[in-house]
């Protein structure tokens, strides 16, 4: 602790990100870890029936939010992309809107919270079947090259769990034969609920997949957000300038249960995680952003308390929301009056 | 390209030609039209229904993509989320099955899960049906695996100006439908198909024949030998109304309630499988709605209830209902 | 291992605890059969079905499969075809999509389209059905997407007693059975269970509650609220006969046909969708079979035509029918 | 033509095989080219509604049936395997009855031609679903190694066109992590119809896309018998032992159109197949033969000779069968009667 900030500064490779974007990143991330927390708070207070959990996903979705291009590329999401969706521009009261299931969530109740959807901000409608969402990712980027819109991308996201489903497998062979702008961000937590990678697959990394399919595959520390950043805008870029696809796997963790329906205990050891644990990209990215001297403690401080404060005032908002009404059941089933039996 | 896109007056054609010809129409129309599946290019589709589509419109439009089904569907439903309309083609509807969930679990339900955010302006045309020789997998009706699913419409016409005006339908419609298309009545069946742009609304039935003693509802190519039976019958003296359903979800519960009404008896005519088939809903709502209209019991004549119809001659024949049988039937519910 | 095997005399248990019984015992039993899925192992299922089973089985016969849900049918079809028993998860029935392929165009078919040479001893089971705040893709019915499938065996059983027989039916049936678990009665629906080694026979549906005034039809959650109903209208002097469906297809039309010609009034009651729903087909067989016998028309109380239930509370109440309104249903019906 | 035929035998790599063997696969190559004829002959003279050919993968598929152990290995066959079926056991007579729709077909003449099915044989039943028996395979590899039948393994065949597939993906990763007693042969043709290995995969080879599954990938020339042999023999011979499975890639080509319905003059030019044709395996190994004396050319002309003897005899001993009954449309739905309403 004798450095002096000059010298902590020179010490972060900090991959071309201005303070700002820095300090955008990390206020990120403590937001999700916020969000999260509140999540599973609510349901152990019996408030919601679910929530689902991206802690140790938050330095990846940091960096990779940071290299999406806001109003030009388009997300892919899955369902543990809290802070991908905040990155991009959802607001902690859409989040809790979705968690609250209230008349405010844009699927008007609908969905299971984590089904994220916001077209005007790029954020596609996913459903919760596994890599479902993974061939419309590369429909998007077809029309994308169909209509010589270059400059976007799409950012196509899983776990490493939904790299064993077919469609995974025909979505990335799709866009590879046909080049189109897309990458596809593997986030590897090592765990697809109680299954271990290695009962996944044979391969030591999703990214050794990618020379089948002829494209770069290119696994970066899921833990770091300006390295996730530093891939990321590479394949972007390389996306954005017609270099086609390519696979980024991220390597990360899932520190919590699956979903609050979860319960790992069954399936894996306190001491593997508390390992993990110690590595926590949250504290860990507050610290060398402080050690680098991008930010002092007060500023850390303030932060959290900003997030805090925005998560609580968001959970007040959303509560207080009605619900969909019963009626709103039968709307936008098809476009225009629905009924089956046409009279 | 000998499309004859610019088709004002009215001409005769079959129905691959009218598949054909409003395909070709709707790419010319509208830049935002796509048309992908496999052997969709060079070879212009296996019944040459795109054939020339690849010179005149390029590659980006017609689109040779790889053997994977469920891509092909997905990958039209992103682009449809997208704002393109694209047109995604199986093969042959046997081989629908991988892309089962694209379709139900996903296409069907883009509206709905995000209240309407995104939309699915998507068309899968499948070639369907027996009679051809096509032995269990080149043969089967798979109307009734999808017809029960909320937010798809499933389009069966059969006659070229249906072909034509619902094709259009579909193509402007702001959500997924599937596009029936019976490969007998390809080139077997050929009619007069109206000049210039048109559509037929969707949910539509249409009373193929006018009758007096007994309501027929049928699609597909048995909807032919049914129009056949009647008109056999008519020499008889007996006096049949044949509806073409057409669309198959939503379905024109106006029609056929006016028609059973007037003539108090309902035959069902489908090549699918009777078990859980489109009969079975037809009939159980015209005997919820016109229960005591009724003179006699609603009858199913459907495909038996075996996995598909042989390669064999004799298990073709007898999979699929011939237009004696029809007569048959008609004639025993006519004067019951 | 906490599983009663060995239970000789009759105990009660929960619909859960009785699937897990039936497989444990079924896996003590016969080396021929595994278990495979997604979570089936170390987690046990995500209901706990199998916990305690990778430890006593081993990882050879409690198979953790990768996230792939084609293959998990795919690659058990093929144990299947060399003579193992595989009893393959899906962990929602939501999530059977991918696997529909497999199941319909594979499958259904092994033993027809080989004419024998091969068969398909397999039993695929499922969770499925809405009321547990499930949202759009952890509620939906499946059983109408696959009921029309002629091959296939689909049982949905709803209590814990029928749960042992027909799960032991399905195991020693020599071809495929789709086996669906509502899982809100997984642990809300208790019942006695006989000790001992039985089965169900396949295709028998069962008379829950006798009565003379009017025959219900229902299965899954369902059935246990139309068996409220129907025990709440017994004090109103209205007698309703509750049949509990059990075995979907293929169906019990005799004791339908039975039931109906005594009460000559039948309500359908099931929780997925309407439209093409199973109650289209049984309506229809009654309508074709007992049309005279008929005093009202069937009626069918079913899910709305929505593409499923929302995450909302209002939306899933609203989605599924109350005990109530299947009360208001029969009383209107009885007094038609 | 100066060689003695001893200094000829030294100038053939026979991979271990014996004169009789040799011999066996020129016979299975020859009658393989024979009932290909057959069928579209048949087919032109409007005796049969389709016929489909395998005029060019002859030589993968003498050698991969010459290195399948009969009673012990199981064949998971694709529709353009009628080389393989005749080289594990089955009969003309059954091709025939096939072709013809009879009764004396093992499917009593419900499938397509060119679906083989027998059980004795170890032939597996498929469908025409593209990769749908892939998974099937992968399962009986399963019930191998879990009932420790060591000394057993499964030969999946397929197109490279059908490595698109979803299900051939779910297929091969299944087995890698389990690490199955299966061989995956992919006969590359080049084509799908009408679709060229590029617009499939943007791979060169098949087997690139092996390592991606943590699994060998081999190629060898499908115009060689003895290559694809020798290729396919140590890959059994690593799934017998308990190695796992292999991909093998045979580089073949489709010398005829798809089938009897397909054009491919549309499609693909007449230089490039007659570029081909000059390679074409069955010739060239006839001749491979009697220049290195395994045999001569009397042997050449009397195994044509029984070859076509034994087409001619089987083609009419199948025509003079009866069809399948219209009743036993009826049989076989299920175990039993059948009756999806049970009275
Ligand atoms: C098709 C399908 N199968 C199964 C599930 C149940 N499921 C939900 S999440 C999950 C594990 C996903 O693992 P991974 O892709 O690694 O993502 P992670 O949850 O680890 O972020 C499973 C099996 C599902 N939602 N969809
Ligand atoms: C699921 C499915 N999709 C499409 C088809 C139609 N089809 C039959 S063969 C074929 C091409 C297969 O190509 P490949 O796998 O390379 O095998 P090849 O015919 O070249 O031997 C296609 C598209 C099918 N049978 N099944
Ligand atoms: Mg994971
Ligand atoms: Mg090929």
């Amino acid at each position: 602790m004798a450095k002096t900030t000059a010298a902590r500064g020179r010490d972060l490779d900090r991959g071309g990100l201005s303070d700002e974007q820095l300090v955008a990143m990390l206020r990120n991330m403590l937001l999700q870890r916020q969000l999260d927390n509140r999540g599973f708070q609510l349901n152990r207070q019996g408030k919601i029936p679910f929530a689902l959990g991206s802690e140790g996903h938050e330095a990846v979705q940091a960096g990779a939010a940071m290299a999406f291009e806001r109003g030009r590329d388009v997300l892919a999401p899955y369902y543990r992309d809290l802070g991908l969706a905040l990155g991009v521009g959802m607001s902690p009261f859409e989040i809790l809107s979705s968690l609250f299931a209230r008349q405010t969530d844009r699927s008007m109740g609908r969905q299971f919270p984590n089904h994220y959807t916001n077209h005007d901000l790029g954020v596609m409608s996913i459903s919760s079947i596994i890599a479902g969402h993974c061939t419309h990712a590369v429909g998007v980027a077809a029309a994308f090259k169909y209509r010589g819109e270059s400059g976007r991308a799409v950012l196509c996201t899983t776990g490493e769990g939904a790299t064993s489903q077919g469609e995974w497998h025909e979505s990335v062979n799709y866009a590879a034969v046909h080049g189109l702008p897309i990458v596809f961000l593997v986030q590897n937590n090592e765990w697809a609920i109680s299954t271990p990678q290695d009962m996944q697959m044979k391969v030591a990394n999703v990214a050794d997949k990618a020379p089948g399919y002829g494209l770069p595959g290119v696994v970066c520390d899921g833990f770091s957000p300006i390295a996730t950043y530093r891939v990321m805008h590479e394949a972007l870029e390389r996306a954005h300038a017609g270099g086609g696809p390519t696979i980024v796997e991220a390597k990360c963790y899932r520190f919590l249960s699956h979903s609050t329906d979860d319960d790992d205990r069954t399936y894996r050891s306190r001491d593997a995680i508390e390992e993990r644990r110690k590595l926590d990209p949250v504290p860990r990215f507050e610290q060398a952003l402080i050690e680098a001297g991008v930010i002092d403690e007060a500023l850390a401080k303030r932060l959290k308390q900003d997030v805090l404060r925005e998560t609580n005032e968001a959970t007040d908002a959303a509560e207080a929301q009605p619900y969909p009404t019963a009626e709103s059941l039968y709307t936008n089933v098809v476009a225009g009056d629905y009924k089956p039996w046409q009279d | 390209m000998t499309a004859t896109t610019q088709q004002q007056t009215g001409v005769t054609m079959t129905n691959v030609e009218a598949v054909r010809t409003t395909l070709h129409a709707a790419l010319v129309r509208d830049d935002r039209v796509l048309v992908m599946g496999e052997d969709v290019g060079a070879r212009g589709n296996v019944f040459l229904i795109t054939k020339g589509f690849l010179e005149e419109f390029g590659p980006q439009r017609i689109i040779d993509t790889p053997l994977a089904e469920a891509s092909i569907v997905g990958i039209a439903i992103g682009m449809a989320m997208e704002g393109l309309r694209p047109i995604a083609e199986i093969q042959f509807a046997d081989f629908i099955y991988p892309a089962f969930n694209q379709i139900v679990g996903e296409a069907a339900k883009v509206r709905y899960r995000s209240n309407g955010d995104y939309t699915c302006p998507l068309v899968i045309r499948t070639p369907y049906g027996g009679g051809v020789r096509g032995a269990l997998s080149h043969s089967v009706s798979i109307e009734a695996l999808f017809y029960h699913v909320p937010g798809l419409t499933i389009l069966a016409p059969s006659t070229p100006a249906d072909i034509k005006g619902l094709l259009n339908a579909a193509i402007e419609c702001p959500d997924p439908v599937l596009f029936l298309e019976h490969k007998k009545t390809y080139r077997s069946v050929k009619g007069e198909v109206p000049g210039g742009y048109y559509t037929i609304p969707i949910g539509k039935a249409d009373v193929k024949k006018a009758g007096t003693q007994l309501s027929v509802v049928s699609y597909g190519y048995n909807l032919h030998q049914a129009l056949d039976a009647a008109n056999r019958l008519e020499g008889d003296g007996i006096s049949v109304e044949v509806i073409d359903l057409r669309s198959i979800r939503p379905m024109d519960k106006g029609t056929i309630l006016e028609s059973v009404r007037k003539t108090r008896k309902l035959l069902i005519v489908h090549e699918d499988n009777k078990f859980g088939g489109i009969g079975a809903e037809i009939s159980a709502m015209v005997a919820e709605e016109a229960f005591f209209e009724l003179d006699a019991p609603i009858r199913r004549l459907a495909g038996p209830d075996v996995p598909a119809m042989g390669y064999a001659l004799p298990l073709e024949e007898e999979f699929m209902t011939s237009t004696e049988e029809m007569v048959d039937a008609m004639r025993e519910l006519a004067r019951f």
